[in-house]
């Protein structure tokens, strides 16, 4: 917000300002995706008593700095029968997608992308826009896994969107706002006042929440990794099953575009998560930069509190992944829709009545 | 042999030094078909498993050909096979490398005599970039290939080189 | 538990002429010679009699007899009298815990023997093995192509000892 | 409501491999697909036909023991144990008691190594990525126990006909004692990890279910056999070496998460077997004799004119030696009966009407060695 301000008032002009302050997002995403796939590769490698990569830097960690080199320098193939702009398109949308919900990620109170109201929302809707690259990618490369991959994918997100949207439902009644901006604001000062604790309700009607809210936290954690294709529900990259599902044909940098896509997601989910939940980037603890008296200290912490509750989560990612067997796809669908939705669905329903009663 | 490869006629300073950048980039991430043959696939899959750990050379196995560098030929190749792994190495993107690991792909292994349905080296086929001899080599010799071909790469040029 | 003379008997009992020698000279392994053509009929009996039930079919071989031979006619002339090719049988009952060993003999110009498939499909992979590697055609055999060697592998048939292995097979060359 | 019957569909065909992650090795599946429906699976093997009976007749008896090793590269020891029971037969050789204990305890260790794999893979494909690399951490421990006394890692030509290569390294027993006492709480380890797992439990049961009349049928053997409930371990109904001398159980399928015969009880019949072997492992180590073990290899093996088969409890289930000699030096022809090669055969009846995750899921679940199955 207030760089926004600083940055429309430096320039001028609030268009200019706008596009600055679009690419702040890719600065914090590219160290980030090259650091989640170090760190991927180094927390399995820890789980399964190997070392992982350590050959280029200090542990290794210039890998992805290498593999992307590398993939820069790959030739770019695309199949003979595959439907070239299709082809070409997908992994952009895909990247567009993921880079689209930051756009209302609330990383500190001094920054976010553009704070819209109905920002819980967009990012919703955003999402479907991957779903969208994906099914392109998959149809155009002309492949039998990348088709299976990209259907299951589909079919995948789109089932995992309803129990997201009934708990988003569910916070957004007790809170009134569908901008996250506004949520992380509402969640201040302590650790009681996340909504996971039941936000700033009165105390009793907080103490009836809670269970309510665990249970919407735990289900959105649970589609946000379906969301994002991740064990146990990466069916659409199912390896052993897929080969690479819906990017079996893609090589050299296009494959890097879904490669990056897929751990900007991770984060995305991640931040959404704990923005909702876990008090976005409020500190649960208070602010150093207050109790010095430095007040731009605030936002930066606030960043650091935000990247480190999104790093968190992406890595209990990683750690169900190397955990976990897959699940089969209609198992998946069981999942969502025999499960998660109706007790979604009952959970909207019990937080409505806690908060009509106001205790 | 990627798109600039042997693109230029003179050597100067700043190709050296993106030469040396591009190709540190190539040998620290040869990411692998995840394609095994036979005994040989074996011993590559305790290599990359946590005792020897391939990982820390960066190696990774894709199960995609479109996505790897490097094809590592584990084990015997058949006259049926032959014609399919010409064909995965053929979809492979540019740069990539081949390493025929044991005896028989080398050259036949113990069935140099009687296979009638082997084929006697897979460079027959494709072009090999290192050997690695052994029935089944172990996994320190594959490591060793690996840095045989590590050291390979490191020697690549974007100059391109006089024949005469 | 029945001994092999036993079977044999049995067997020479119900199917007569179809049944050749018991083969029990040999000190290991003793076997039944029987009919080609009617292997299908006297296993489906081993199978489903009461007494016998022989239910697994542990392996179907291929055999290449190696007994061809040069006849000197009267004219003076050598000829050729093509040998025989063998397929084998070892059979055993689960419940009961007998084996038997059955063999059947056809020419090598005429190499028919009947499918045991439908009664044991564990037969199934073994007879498009022996077919692949013997040329053995076995009658009724729902899908009889080559298992082992690619498809359109035209260079005869391998386990014969009278193979002779190409020198190329799509452009590569084959020996050493 | 409307009929969706007559809707016009079209079949899809899958071409799986035979490079594919996981087809353990270079097998082709041909799936028939009706949208993840399986309509049909056609196996195509021989990608990796190495032309083992043909060197067999080329070679001396003493001269094929390598080539056997490298059937079934997973379980070497096994194979030479079978191979070398085989002659043996065939000439009429008793072999000294040690060197009956000795190939006892490498065949066990051997089994124990190979359902290793066996399971490590089969979570690899259901996606459980870690069980895999402890296991193979756990294997190494066997490999370099065979390494100190074969002096190879994985190919050993130890098993000799008649006896065995050379005696076992002095540290041998001592290091196999050790890792029996280590390996007990690692089963435990991996049941907690994959076995009882909710999801994973819910990929294997109730899929691929094979009735004990179809795995007879079919000539299924070994653990594939013994998880649709039929007691029959050649160890036990068709002795060969010295197994009678040990106390041991024989695991059968119960259907314990699911119906009998599924792909769970399969798998789990292999972790109570690697717990068997250990029994196995414990008493032949206490009991091991002294004495030569070179002493009954036969100078010239020429067998007279006779044939023979014999069978040994593989791995993965019944290995048959069929040998016929014609009185050379040079067998007139082997035959091997592969298990995985019998067991592939039945991938289509187990995979009809299942998804196209369930195809790898019950390929995993039958433990295939593809260098077996083609020779």
């Amino acid at each position: 917000m207030i760089i926004y301000e600083y940055l429309s008032e430096l320039f001028g002009s609030p268009v200019l300002a706008s596009v600055i302050q679009s690419l702040f997002p890719l600065i914090f995403l590219i160290p980030f995706a090259l650091f989640a796939v170090w760190l991927e590769r180094k927390v399995s490698a820890f789980m399964q008593d190997r070392i992982g990569p350590n050959r280029v830097g200090k542990h290794g960690w210039l890998q992805t700095v290498a593999d992307i080199l590398k993939l820069i320098q790959k030739e770019d193939i695309t199949a003979a029968n595959a439907d070239k702009p299709l082809f070409n398109i997908a992994p952009v949308l895909v990247f567009a997608g993921s880079y689209l919900a930051f756009a209302a990620i609330p990383f500190s109170s001094a920054y976010i992308g553009s704070s819209i109201d109905l920002g819980l929302l967009f990012i919703v809707a955003a999402s479907g826009f991957v779903v969208a690259g994906i099914l392109m990618g998959g149809w155009a490369s002309n492949n039998k896994y990348s088709l299976l991959g990209a259907v299951r994918s589909a079919a995948q997100v789109v089932s995992y969107e309803i129990p997201t949207v009934l708990v988003i439902l569910s916070v957004v009644m007790l809170t009134g706002s569908l901008s996250l901006y506004e949520l992380s604001e509402m969640q201040t000062s302590s650790i009681h006042n996340w909504i996971l604790f039941g936000g700033n309700a009165p105390l009793l009607q907080k103490i009836l929440l809670i269970p309510f809210m665990f249970i919407g936290f735990i289900i959105l954690y649970i589609s946000s990794l379906a969301e994002v294709n991740r064990t146990p529900f990466d069916i659409p990259e199912a390896e052993s099953e897929l080969v690479a599902g819906f990017h079996t044909e893609y090589s050299g940098m296009k494959f890097a575009m879904f490669f990056l896509a897929e751990y900007a997601n991770m984060f995305a989910v991640s931040a959404i998560v704990s923005a909702i939940f876990l008090g976005g980037y409020q500190s649960p603890f208070g602010y150093l930069g207050n109790t010095l008296g430095l007040t731009w200290l605030v936002p930066i912490e606030q960043f650091l509190w935000f990247s480190a509750k999104g790093l968190f989560f992406v890595f209990v990612q990683m750690w169900l992944r190397w955990t976990l067997p897959r699940l089969r796809v209609d198992q998946l669908m069981a999942l969502c829709w025999k499960y998660l939705i109706p007790i979604a669905f009952v959970n909207l329903l019990i937080i409505g009545l806690i908060v009509l009663i106001k205790i | 042999m990627g798109l600039l490869d042997q693109q230029f006629a003179d050597d100067n300073i700043v190709i050296t030094k993106v030469d040396d950048l591009l190709n540190w980039a190539r040998l620290s991430s040869l990411w692998q078909v995840g394609f095994g043959l036979a005994c040989c696939a074996i011993e590559m899959m305790a290599t990359s498993a946590s005792h020897y750990d391939f990982d820390r050379f960066g190696v990774i196995p894709r199960a995609s050909p479109r996505q790897a560098d490097i094809i590592i030929i584990s084990g015997t190749v058949t006259l049926k096979m032959a014609t399919r792994i010409k064909r995965l190495y053929e979809q492979m993107p540019d740069p990539k490398y081949v390493i025929s690991m044991g005896s028989c792909s080398n050259c036949g292994g113990p069935y140099w005599e009687h296979g009638y349905h082997v084929l006697k080296g897979i460079d027959r086929v494709i072009p090999v970039d290192v050997y690695v001899p052994g029935c089944p080599p172990r996994p320190e010799a594959l490591l060793e290939g690996l840095l045989k071909l590590q050291e390979k790469i490191r020697n690549e040029s974007l100059v391109k080189k006089d024949v005469a | 538990m029945k001994s092999h003379e036993e079977i044999y008997n049995l067997l020479k009992e119900k199917f007569g002429d179809a049944i050749g020698q018991s083969i029990t000279n040999l000190p290991v392994e003793s076997f039944i010679e029987v009919s080609p053509l009617k292997i299908h009929e006297i296993s489906y009996f081993l199978r489903d009699d009461n007494e016998l039930l022989f239910d697994n079919l542990m392996l179907l071989s291929g055999l290449d007899d190696m007994n061809d031979k040069k006849v000197k006619q009267e004219d003076g002339s050598i000829a050729d009298v093509p040998g025989t090719l063998s397929v084998v049988y070892h059979i055993e009952s689960t419940s009961f815990r007998h084996k038997i060993v059955l063999k059947c003999s056809c020419p090598k110009d005429k190499p028919e023997v009947e499918s045991v498939n439908s009664i044991w499909r564990s037969a199934d992979w073994n007879e498009r093995e022996a077919y692949d590697m013997f040329g053995i055609i076995f009658l009724n055999h729902p899908d009889l192509r080559r298992i082992l060697m690619p498809y359109d592998w035209e260079h005869g048939f391998p386990l014969r000892k009278d193979y002779k292995n190409p020198e190329f097979y799509q452009g590569m060359k084959v020996p050493y | 409501m409307s009929d969706y019957s007559n809707l016009k569909t079209e079949e899809m065909v899958l071409n799986m491999g035979p490079q594919h992650p996981s087809t353990h090795g270079v097998l082709r599946l041909e799936i028939k697909l009706d949208g993840e429906l399986i309509v049909e699976v056609k196996p195509h093997v021989g990608y990796l036909h190495r032309c083992f009976e043909k060197h067999c007749e080329a070679m001396t008896y003493p001269q094929i023991v390598p080539y056997v090793d490298r059937m079934d590269y997973l379980a070497s020891m096994s194979n030479e144990l079978g191979y070398a029971i085989a002659v043996e037969r065939l000439m009429g050789i008793q072999v000294p008691e040690r060197v009956e204990y000795i190939r006892v305890i490498m065949a066990e260790l051997q089994r124990i190594a190979s359902h290793m794999v066996a399971l490590g893979t089969y979570g690899l494909d259901i996606g459980a990525f870690t069980p895999f690399l402890y296991l193979f951490a756990d294997r190494e421990r066997i490999l370099s126990i065979f390494e100190e006394t074969c002096g190879a890692r994985l190919l050993y030509n130890y098993i000799w006909v008649g006896g065995l290569s050379h005696d076992l390294h002095p540290d041998f027993i001592r290091k196999a004692k050790e890792f029996v006492t280590y390996f007990r709480p690692k089963i435990t380890e991996l049941n907690n990890l994959l076995s009882y797992n909710k999801i994973f439990i819910e990929r294997t049961a109730n899929v691929g279910i094979l009735p004990i009349e179809t795995a007879i049928n079919y000539g299924m053997t070994g653990p594939n056999l013994r998880a649709s409930g039929l007691k029959w371990d050649l160890r036990r109904d068709d002795p060969y070496s010295i197994y009678d001398k040990f106390e041991f159980d024989i695991p059968v399928g119960k259907g314990w998460v699911g119906t009998l015969g599924d792909c769970w009880d399969r798998y789990f019949v292999r972790v109570l077997e690697m717990e068997q072997s250990l029994n196995i492992l414990d008493q032949a180590l206490a009991q091991i004799p002294d004495g030569d073990v070179t002493s009954a290899i036969p100078k010239r093996i020429k067998p007279a004119e006779r044939q023979i088969y014999t069978r040994v409890e593989n791995p993965r289930g019944e290995l048959g030696y069929f040998i016929v000699s014609k009185g050379g030096l040079q067998p007139h022809r082997v035959k091997v009966r592969p298990p995985s090669f019998i067991s592939l055969g039945l991938m289509n009846e187990l995979c009809k009407g299942h998804l196209v995750a369930d195809v790898i899921a019950i390929l995993g679940s039958i433990d295939i060695v593809l260098g077996e199955v083609d020779r």
